[in-house]
């Protein structure tokens, strides 16, 4: 479906990403791992829209994806839930979600809403209160089920673990593989590399702004290299 | 630092210097300026004053011009600001004129009479009220409009002895043309007995006069006085008789033109402005207006007529004392008695008219008619 | 002189007063919006707003004359459609002023899209004051005059002195339901719609509402659009209301209309309108009672206490912005 | 979009990406330009090409006006031009990268007493000149150009002092003629009977100095902690609050101004020449003085709370003390200026404090470059000097058009300025 083709990206004079090389099947998950600056959301928002590419192409779908604006990728299907969750603080957990279907038919948001609230039931408790109120799982939820509701064929999540206690990581996790497993494609970038990998179909490792190792989940969980250097595990 | 400075100051004082010099004048003809704003709101009433200035000079350079010289109209913008006043005097003086017709506003004037006085530069102002100009004692200017007190003395004549009233409010727009004859008004109208019960000054910008109606309404004014140009006279009018205060609306020369009529429509009726008199109905002055609208294409302000009348005393003058210094000019206008287009013209002491010929004017039908001679 | 003072408080015709402050308020209310919308969306303050407003009143009076130039003298069409044509063209020059002075700016240091937003407004307001002249330009009386009636009267007047009754006029009815009726749309608007939301959603994070699927350009064009078209009713209805049309209007009420928005909580909606009515009466108190002379210092004064004060405004959510 | 998921990217081995072959032609990047003057004709066509007509009646109609349509596309057709044409060279001028070559050119800094060398030596020969008609010589300047030479140097004071508190600090100021009127009326009221009758101009300076900077001190105590704009609109609201007060006090002689008395003893000098050499020795004084502090650590606060506040707090900048002292700085040189201005034409109106003013003075530090002295100086020669030019060429109604285009243009273009560095250029872009 999404296909980089050795991309490169650069801010300012400072060359970010050196040619990646990253594809993504229909119905998968996949991983993206790497260390702190290596790029891993680099490729992400180049991938929506809102960094250039200084070289390399992007292709959707087999046609070469159009990036004016993230709003643009969006409406071709891509959806970014970015790093730092970013709920919109003062409007209401109703109209953050609303937010996110803005430009598609009115007739089908409160299927829509019913879906992400079997998900993450405790969005519908929550739903006139601002957003910048809820705790910081329940912004998680609440930007994953924002980003739901553009319908994206393909998700993009970074760092939907970060700073979370244990308990809602493992809710949150369970929650992307079910959305997986309802036809949604997922890119994930994950710090914590061992769970990323635990729901993952494969992965890539990207050290700074290059794939280094590429392999299906399991295997790259075996892998000494990935082992020593992502997992926090002596041999 | 140092290079810059040197490139760029070389560069300025290049650009002075084209600026300075852009424009040299024929040293054989004989130079007067003409002053006045012709940019702004004040722009027609000085610009028609301008060119009423320059049909005079064509005429006596039609009949072979003056003391066997050609006349030279250098016609500046003062933009209605004393500090471009400034600079447009001294360029005045930098290119040599002998006399000059204006400025128009009494805050033009005022700085820079000094700057023509220093340069032995004959001034005739056709369009200054103000009353202090001609108090500074500069014998080489004159003006050829009353000063705002004489006008005020006939507003006020008019409301208090003819219309029988005594309470007055006063508005004027907070320019020196404006306080200065609002203040005038006032203090004749507290020396004959009257009470004054509000006065105040708005800005020029101003458009809604709601409060201020509301406010004179309840002081129980009987009569109302603007010193005020025509763009504000005309909607204060409008909107008094619509927010139902009836009383008589007085105003100076400067609320004297066809747009107030425009603006109050309907609404026109009670007003009494002071201005000279009916300039058109004269013989002598007809000729002028005709040559106006011919040249021109268009009705001439209120002014024109002025600017046409100051040139003629100057160049009369000129052509009596036989030469053109400021000093000898200046003698003969204040002996002499001049006949122009707007009737005999003969200066006191200070420069200012023996004899002025403010008359009260109404509207009726929609248009200015005259009152009382 | 507090005894003068004093004696002057007692003559003061508060309902009067009271009256023409607040249609004098709704109108600069209307103003403030869009002062407070742009800022809200973009944190800059687009000093062109007053000139918008200007160029409503002009083009209202070129659409009524355009319209009865060409089928003739329909007073309630022409002046409806009159109004339309202003709030086009004035929504015209609200997004073109976006469009050409502000977007590339958009994420430059403050200064510049401020600076770029003076440069705008002398611009619009020079443009407008070299192709339509200096003079003074009436609004047509055939239009105005029908709403001089006065709908009721609330104290008789005193005939000895000639001062008349004091009550409402249509007009003033007209200024005061058109202005409620816009400002209940607007608040209907950003807090009920899709747009709204997206409005608001832009506000608080542009990247974000950009990675939901809001056009951000779009959002904020229309915010230009919708702030240019109220201020260009103000522009009809303060032209009907003073009977007279200047080029420079947009400056002096669009200054008082800012320190209303900056008054009210800058940034916030319903804040603009209160600093709107609050100014429009404090104005005219202030005329009334220190004299017309007063005001601005008045004004001003009242701006820097509140920016000592209360520097978030009087509805202000937050603080404003202290850096 | 429609294409199956399942069909992969077919890769083109070479040339270039499809899409983008066809997409491009060389007009392309003109679409936008065009469609902008369609749309600028199109929304400017009711005002230039028509009228309309009040009737007696009450009624108004619209008329065709050609000649009017045409007049003003005379005026505006080569301001557009020359409009464009700098847009174009200040893109040029970025694209190409020409920048890097003039930071080269203009950045070394020298020990300040060589830099005072050149400035003297132009200030020898430029009064020389000025004098010249003294001795006869037969190429003297004009009193039309002494008099320019002599606003030049006042607009130089005023340009120097507004850049303090916007090029170097960073803040918005908008109302700098309020503070140039305090000055003006300052030392116009000390003139008075009442007061110093006697009062020479320097003797004025450090008063109308001290005066002026606390009044902006006192002005920017409250706002100064809060954002640039506020402090904009603030100045601009101090300005209007100015005239009006100097409208209405008696002190001031309300509408009609202050005349001063004996213009020629209290005034600067007797002859034109003197003037010159005197402005332009204070202009040498202020430039002189504000380049020290400029380059002294008060100058490096500056600049570092203009580059980043929040670090610059956390280094231990004291931030509000900073600005309010650029803030009071700035007024204070304002001060001189009007002190300048007052004494030179003689006269102080509320004029002075007029918002076309503030305008003026800004239009010339944004034009000459924001935060480079020499840039300044340009500036404020330029657009004193320029409509003095183009008098007579261009009306005077299409200046201040002119003027507000520039800012636009700068800002967009070229945001440093003239010749300020990039180092401001990275800082207006990219903050």
């Amino acid at each position: 479906m999404l296909k980089l083709e050795n991309v490169h990206a650069a801010y300012g004079p400072v060359e970010v990403l050196k040619g990646i090389n990253l594809e993504i099947n229909p119905g998968e998950i996949v991983a993206l791992l790497g260390a702190n600056g290596a790029g891993k959301s680099t490729t992400l928002l180049t991938s929506a829209g809102v960094v250039a590419t200084t070289g390399g192409q992007i292709w959707w779908e087999g046609k070469p994806l159009l990036r004016p604006s993230p709003d643009v990728v969006l409406r071709q299907g891509i959806c970014l839930c970015p790093e730092g969750r970013h709920i919109f603080p003062r409007l209401t957990v109703k109209e953050n979600l609303l937010s996110g279907s803005y430009l598609l038919p009115k007739s089908r948001d409160a299927a829509k809403l019913d879906r992400i609230f079997d998900f993450f039931p405790v969005l519908k408790e929550r739903l006139q209160q601002l957003g910048g109120t809820l705790s910081g799982g329940e912004q998680q939820m609440l930007a994953i089920g924002r980003s739901l509701m553009s319908e994206p064929r393909l998700l993009m999540l970074d760092e939907p673990s970060l700073g979370l206690a244990p308990q809602i990581v493992q809710r949150i996790f369970s929650i992307i593989q079910t959305i997986n497993k309802e036809g949604t494609p997922i890119l994930l970038v994950e710090q914590n590399a061992r769970e990323a990998l635990r729901i993952a179909h494969r992965g890539y490792v990207i050290v700074t702004g290059e794939i280094v190792l590429t392999d299906t989940a399991s295997s790259l969980l075996n892998s000494d290299e990935v082992r020593r250097a992502y997992l926090g595990e002596d041999e | 630092m140092p290079k810059q400075l040197f490139l760029i100051l070389t560069l300025l004082v290049g650009l002075t210097f084209a600026a300075g010099c852009s424009k040299s004048s024929d040293p054989s003809t004989i130079k007067i300026g003409l002053a006045g704003v012709q940019t702004g709101n004040d722009a027609m009433l000085g610009k028609s004053m301008v060119e009423g200035s320059a049909i005079a000079l064509d005429e006596w350079n039609a009949k072979g011009g003056i003391l066997g010289k050609k006349l030279e109209a250098i016609s500046v913008d003062d933009e209605g600001n004393s500090e471009k006043a400034v600079n447009v005097a001294n360029d005045l003086v930098a290119k040599g004129v002998v006399a000059v017709l204006g400025h128009f506003n009494s805050s033009c004037t005022i700085p820079t009479m000094r700057i023509y006085n220093e340069s032995k530069i004959l001034q005739i102002t056709p369009g200054s009220t103000n009353t202090k100009i001609t108090q500074e004692g500069i014998p080489t200017l004159f003006r050829v409009v009353g000063r705002d007190a004489q006008q005020a003395e006939v507003n006020v004549n008019y409301l208090f002895d003819t219309l029988g009233l005594r309470k007055l409010a006063v508005i004027h727009n907070s320019t020196s043309w404006g306080e200065g004859i609002a203040k005038e008004v006032a203090d004749l109208w507290k020396k004959k007995g009257g009470e004054v019960v509000e006065f105040s000054g708005i800005n020029e910008a101003d458009r809604d006069f709601s409060a201020n109606i509301a406010t004179i309404k309840s002081k129980g004014a009987q009569a109302l006085f603007g010193g005020l140009m025509y763009a504000q006279s005309g909607p204060l009018i409008n909107k008094m008789r619509k927010d139902g205060l009836e009383i008589p609306f007085a105003g100076g020369d400067g609320s004297f033109d066809p747009a107030l009529i425009t603006a109050a429509g309907d609404y026109a009726t009670n007003v009494f402005l002071t201005f000279g008199p009916d300039m058109e109905s004269k013989p002598e002055a007809r000729p002028f207006y005709e040559k106006y609208r011919a040249r021109y294409g268009r009705e001439p302000g209120p002014y024109a007529i002025y600017g046409y009348a100051a040139a003629q005393v100057l160049l009369t003058a000129m052509e009596k004392a036989a030469s053109t210094d400021a000093a000898k000019v200046a003698e003969v206008m204040h002996k002499d008695t001049f006949q122009t287009a707007m009737g005999e013209i003969a200066f006191d002491e200070k420069g200012d008219l023996r004899k002025t010929y403010f008359v009260i004017w109404t509207v009726k039908d929609k248009k200015f008619v005259v009152l009382q001679q | 002189m507090l005894e003068s003072f004093i004696k002057s408080l007692a003559g003061v015709p508060w309902l009067e007063l009271l009256i023409t402050g607040t249609v004098k308020g709704s109108m600069y209310a209307l103003i403030a919006l869009g002062y407070t919308m742009v800022y809200g969306i973009l944190q800059m303050i687009n000093f062109a707003n007053g000139e918008i407003f200007m160029i409503g009143m002009f083009a209202t009076v070129f659409g009524i004359a355009l319209l009865s130039s060409l089928w003739g003298s329909f007073a309630a069409i022409n002046l409806i459609l009159g109004v339309v044509f202003a709030v086009i063209l004035a929504s015209a020059y609200g997004y073109g002023s976006e469009r050409i002075a502000y977007r590339r700016l958009r994420n430059a240091h403050i200064l510049a899209p401020l600076t770029s937003a003076i440069g705008l407004s002398i611009v619009l307001q020079q443009f407008i004051s070299n192709v339509v002249g200096n003079q003074p330009f009436t609004f047509p009386n055939y239009y105005s005059d029908p709403f001089a009636w006065r709908v009721v009267t609330l104290v008789q007047g005193n005939p000895a002195t000639g001062a008349g009754d004091v009550g409402i006029s249509m007009l003033q009815v007209c200024i005061l339901t058109t202005a409620c009726l816009l400002m209940t749309a607007l608040f209907y608007m950003i807090h009920c719609t899709r747009v709204g939301i997206a409005m608001r959603a832009v506000s608080q994070d542009r990247l974000m509402a950009s990675l939901v699927g809001i056009p951000v350009n779009h959002v904020i064009a229309f915010t230009f659009i919708v702030g240019s078209s109220l201020a260009a009713v103000a522009g009809t209805l303060f032209s009907m209301y003073t009977t007279t049309l200047t080029w420079s209007a947009g400056t002096a009420s669009g200054l008082k209309a800012f320190t209303a928005a900056i008054i009210g909580g800058i940034g916030n909606i319903p804040g603009a309108v209160l600093g709107g009515l609050l100014i429009g009466i404090i104005e005219d108190f202030t005329i009334a009672i220190l004299g017309a002379q007063w005001r601005n210092v008045i004004l001003f004064a009242i701006l820097m206490l509140t920016l000592i004060l209360r520097p978030r405004g009087l509805l202000g959510e937050r603080v404003a912005d202290k850096v | 979009m429609s294409t199956p998921e399942a069909t992969p990217a077919p890769a083109p081995a070479s040339g270039p990406a499809p899409g983008r072959a066809t997409a491009a032609p060389w007009w392309n990047a003109f679409v936008p330009f065009l469609v902008g003057l369609v749309a600028v004709l199109v929304i400017t066509f009711p005002f230039i090409w028509l009228r309309f007509e009040l009737q007696p009646s009450g009624e108004v109609y619209a008329r065709w006006d050609v000649k009017g349509g045409v007049d003003f596309w005379q005026n505006m057709g080569p301001v557009c031009l020359i409009g464009l044409g700098i847009g174009l060279l200040a893109h040029a001028y970025n694209a190409w990268g020409l920048q890097r070559y003039t930071d080269q050119v203009w950045l070394p800094v020298k020990p300040w007493t060589q830099s005072l060398y050149a400035p003297l030596v132009a200030y020898a020969v430029i009064v020389a000149y000025g004098f010249s008609g003294h001795m006869g010589f037969a190429l003297a300047p004009s009193p039309t150009t002494l008099n320019l030479g002599i606003q030049v140097g006042i607009y130089m004071i005023l340009a120097m002092g507004l850049n303090i508190v916007i090029g170097y600090t960073g803040l918005l100021v908008l109302g700098y003629a309020g503070f140039i009127a305090i000055g003006a009326y300052t030392f116009a009221i000390l003139q008075k009977p009442d007061f110093i009758p006697g009062l020479p101009w320097w003797a004025g300076i450090p008063i109308v100095f001290i005066v002026g900077g606390a009044v902006g001190w006192l002005i920017g105590l409250p706002c100064i902690r809060l954002r640039g704009d506020y402090l904009a609109i603030v100045t601009l609201g101090f300005a209007e609050g100015v005239r009006e007060l100097a409208i209405n006090l008696e002190v001031t002689g309300q509408t009609s101004g202050i005349l001063l008395r004996n213009a020629s003893k209290i005034g600067l000098a007797p002859d034109k020449p003197t003037i010159l050499a005197w402005v332009l020795l204070l202009v040498i004084i202020c430039a002189a003085a504000i380049y020290r502090i400029y380059h002294s650590p008060l100058g490096r606060a500056w600049i570092a709370i203009r580059e980043d506040e929040v670090a610059a707090g956390a280094m231990g900048i004291p931030v509000v003390r900073m600005k309010l002292l650029s803030f009071a700085l700035s007024s204070a040189f304002a001060g001189v200026g009007g002190l300048l201005i007052a004494a030179y034409t003689g006269f102080v109106s509320p004029d002075v404090a007029n918002f076309n003013n503030s305008v003026t003075v800004l239009a010339m530090v944004i034009l000459g470059g924001l935060g480079s002295l020499p840039g300044v100086l340009l500036g404020a020669g330029i657009l004193y000097l320029l409509p003095e030019l183009l008098r007579g060429y261009v009306d005077f109604e299409y200046r201040l058009m002119i003027f507000g285009a520039l800012m636009i243009i700068m800002m967009i273009y070229r945001p440093q300025g003239l010749l300020g560095t990039s180092r401001h250029a990275i800082e207006l872009k990219g903050g």
